[in-house]
């Protein structure tokens, strides 16, 4: 394993370190529970918004904390969900009298985990909703699994209800808002190569050298089918087609198209992909627009890439305008 | 059963858990995403630091610390699951300074309803609470025939193990490793392991 | 090779084209000759600033090109320089009449490449000036090498420079604060794994599953040293150590520490670095006062780091913090 | 030495390079960056290009002709330096239908210049001047000497490979492998190799 690390045991508290270091001007750290909160929170009168999730997805949380997205994050071990405690002391630190919004992925711990620390709250009399995204098309969502994966939409409904938060909407609007915007979208990822957590020590599955894996989970969960390694425009055709064909998108539609690189993806890749996500979208009279192209939400070193389309709507759209002041994503005036 | 058993019995359980540590780790790398040996060896740990001196002779006193210091270091599924487990066993027992095979067999079943309340498992799920019932059933009957303590455990622990085994040709219905459907599988479920162990 | 790429031949205009698709609102793309300039170019009465050089170390220089950065850039073919005539058409497009500035990295193909284009420029009565950086320590500055190599400190001083232009200074003066900018900052990167090349379609260099090279150039030229893997302190003292030697830092200096991603680094383990930086430098009595943190400079998927430390005064630290509105980089109101 | 002689010529040289690409690009490889095989193949395309059709029996102008494609599609470090050669070339021969061995040497001899001056390599440098410089010596001799074209030619390419050659042991003071300084010795210059076929 070759990692930029001092040990595997002390990765998430080295990186909380680093971030307090670097962003002391934007978020504070606390270790113990860990959490990532903005400076200026609680705002009072504004709903709070805490995500979370195991670690190794990075920017995903905690770079989205901030301005016009999320109040705070909590970061697990990595790939691990993070515990009640972390959620609860969270949940306190960012409630400003308006009730605060859980958003969850749907992964068994993550859910779990925020239930567990969601009743805790409310034991302390702090109104709590919670949203759980699965937008991953990859799995099969049935009465048999878990359900499906949350994974790209969820960076799309931290920025959307940060937004709405930020225009004092009640804890009600931006919970309801939250469940449309994880029902409009649909995500689906691919993997060139695995990745490797620091505990674990070895990559946590194998891919022949022309091998890639479709349908892959951020933490490396087995995809739907291996196939040898094809070009760009083929690629996007796997992804999108069925991302398409799920909802399904129909000729017509505007939508937020999101190019994300799994980790280890060069740039000059995702925009190869992006262009032709552009071209495949179009062919079926689906518009682009808006659009997000970059290393979101990650699977440490993993190289591979998702693509996530949300269907818009004139105000889903201004939402996503709003101005954001977060680590990772930034625009529009303050 | 007294407090000292019981302490006595979470020492033996963390070891298990630092010793099966990587085993663990790599049944759920099969099926899930290889962290339940680290994670549980984690919780476990910081289970006897907070037992380390606590004293007192609370049998449920003593597993609400454990249960609640579980929740708060495991993490993943297994965190809340075995919190739940524990602090629901701990709950059943309050105030109790020993068990008897019934009192164990109370306990226990509490422990694993507030499992099957937060985690909705049902029997051949292949989840860890495919070990826990069959190890609670056989408890029950060693309690009605009037078996001691120690032959109760005793086939409590290898009825667990026949359950954990009996997770391999299963499907997960829960967990990451339902991701997986047919694909689960012939893997034997690293929870239902841990559970046995 | 695993890329998600057509075809090697086409990489550099597949990207392109996704650029364009998704920029359009901030950015136009000429394909032939290839450069990527801001919507509203020329700004008149402005200092252009182009910069340019081979593909594969995006963000670099594309996604530079904005308000208060670049006016344009040139992208070559994947590591290789770019060609006269596109910095040629790329000045006349931002020549807004108060001449042009050519911020050139280090390498004889580059400094060829806009020493000719310049020469053609001047042929069209465009005033041009042009800033070589050459700030990457780990390479001997002798008469028997080509000089050092530029690096970490062409984003920033194409960061400053672009807020001086954007405040009308003279070419004049944004030329000298540009030769203060690469006379104040050093460089020094290291990389756990190499990189592929589409073109070449196999590893440019090996290392050894326990080896890391210390002093990577951008393309993988080699480096110092090979060495057995480290812990990320030990990394950050090999980097940070010869960096603060050579200019040299001294103690009570403040800095704009940039500790930047090779491509394939999940950012968790920049942060690491960078945590490990802050109590360096702290050791040593150094300030830091402005920090970036992520993958800005790269080299296609390769795994690994590289350090900046800019010394700051009032002036550059004002000039960092002003404005800065670009695909990559982005921060202040408009 | 005529027009079509010219022409010919370039395309020989663009059919070495095709075949060479792979092998150029990893002598670049092993003191570089590996690009110089794909940098002057994509260049000699496009002079063919350039050149299929266009006719004329201006030598001058067609070498211009070659080095603008050069530059303006090769890139890297090479791109200008061919170019300058061949614009040079092509400046000193302007307006002549046909080159003699002295002619040629003027030609060769400003285009030379021109490289030198625009990447400063002296002798020894591990550049391609290496072999382009003993290659117009070579040239220069025969001319003396009265030889014919086609024997001047030959023993022009016979020094540029000695000269290439010669690059192996030197140490690269030029370019991209200077930054290997010592460990650029014992390979031979890509450059050099490309200027010799
Ligand atoms: N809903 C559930 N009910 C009971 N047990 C479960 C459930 N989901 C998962 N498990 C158990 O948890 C184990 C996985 O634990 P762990 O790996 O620590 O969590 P995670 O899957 O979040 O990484 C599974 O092997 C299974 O036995
Ligand atoms: N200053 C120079 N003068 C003459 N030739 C040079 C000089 N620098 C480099 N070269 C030649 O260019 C060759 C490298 O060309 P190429 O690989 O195409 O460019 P780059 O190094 O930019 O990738 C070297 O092998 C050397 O022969
Ligand atoms: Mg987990
Ligand atoms: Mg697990
Ligand atoms: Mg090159
Ligand atoms: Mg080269």
């Amino acid at each position: 394993m070759k990692k930029l690390i001092n040990s595997p045991d002390t990765v998430l508290r080295d990186e909380l370190e680093g971030i307090a270091a670097a962003h002391g001007d934007r978020v504070r750290v606390s270790y113990e529970p860990a959490y990532i909160v903005r400076n200026d929170a609680p705002v009072q009168g504004k709903v709070g918004i805490v995500s979370g999730g195991g670690s190794g997805h990075e920017p995903m949380h905690g770079g989205y904390v901030g301005m016009g997205m999320l109040d705070a994050a909590c970061p697990g071990e990595v790939f691990t969900s993070p515990t009640p405690d972390q959620m609860l002391e969270a949940t306190k630190a960012v409630n400003g009298g308006a009730g605060v919004l859980h958003i969850v992925k749907n992964y068994t711990g993550d859910v779990m985990n925020f239930e567990m620390a969601a009743e805790l709250a409310v034991g302390e009399d702090i109104e709590v909703a919670a949203v759980v995204t699965d937008d991953d098309v990859a799995v099969q969502d049935s009465l048999y699994t878990a359900g499906r994966r949350g994974v790209g939409v969820t960076v799309l409904a931290e920025k959307i209800c940060g937004a709405a938060a930020e225009e004092r909407r009640s804890l009600q609007e931006v919970a309801d808002l939250c469940r449309r915007v994880n029902a409009e979208g649909r995500s689906m990822g691919m993997a060139l190569t695995p990745c490797t957590t620091p505990a674990a020590g070895e990559p946590n599955f194998t891919l022949a050298d022309d091998e890639m894996e479709i349908g892959i989970g951020i933490h490396g969960e087995p995809g739907r089918e291996r196939v040898k390694v094809e070009s760009a425009a083929r690629v996007v055709e796997r992804l999108a087609g069925t991302i398409v064909d799920d909802l399904p998108f129909a000729e017509g539609d505007e939508v937020l198209a999101f190019v994300n690189g799994m980790g280890g993806t060069p740039l000059m890749e995702l925009y190869i992909v992006y262009n032709e996500l552009h071209k495949y979208l179009e062919g079926r009279g689906i518009r682009i627009a808006r659009n997000l192209v970059g290393s979101y939400i990650t699977s440490l070193e993993m190289a591979g890439c998702s693509i996530t389309l949300l269907r818009l709507d004139a105000e889903l759209t201004r939402l996503w305008d709003a101005p954001v002041d977060t680590i990772a994503l930034r625009w529009g005036g303050p | 059963m007294t407090h000292d058993d019981v302490v006595e019995w979470m020492a033996r359980f963390a070891a298990e858990m630092t010793e099966n540590r990587a085993y663990l780790s790599r049944l759920d790398g099969d099926i899930g995403d290889g962290d339940h040996g680290t994670n549980m060896d984690r919780g476990m740990k910081k289970v006897m630091e907070k037992l380390d001196g606590a004293g007192g002779d609370d049998i449920g006193a003593t597993l609400k610390t454990v249960g609640m210091a579980l929740v708060s270091s495991v993490g993943g599924a297994a965190g809340p699951l075995y919190g739940t487990f524990f602090m629901q066993m701990g709950q059943a027992s309050a105030g109790r300074s020993e068990l008897d095979l019934a009192g164990l067999v109370d306990a226990v079943d509490a422990g694993i309803t507030g499992v099957q309340k937060r985690g909705k498992a049902e029997p051949g799920d292949k989840t860890m609470v495919d070990a826990l019932l069959p190890a609670l059933e056989a408890l029950r009957q060693a309690a009605e025939e009037g078996a001691d303590t120690a032959d109760g455990l005793a086939r409590a622990a290898a009825a667990g193990r026949e359950g954990m085994e009996a997770t391999i040709p299963l499907v997960a219905r829960k967990g990451r490793a339902s991701y997986l459907g047919e694909r689960s599988a012939g893997h034997q479920d690293p929870g239902a392991t841990s559970s046995h162990l």
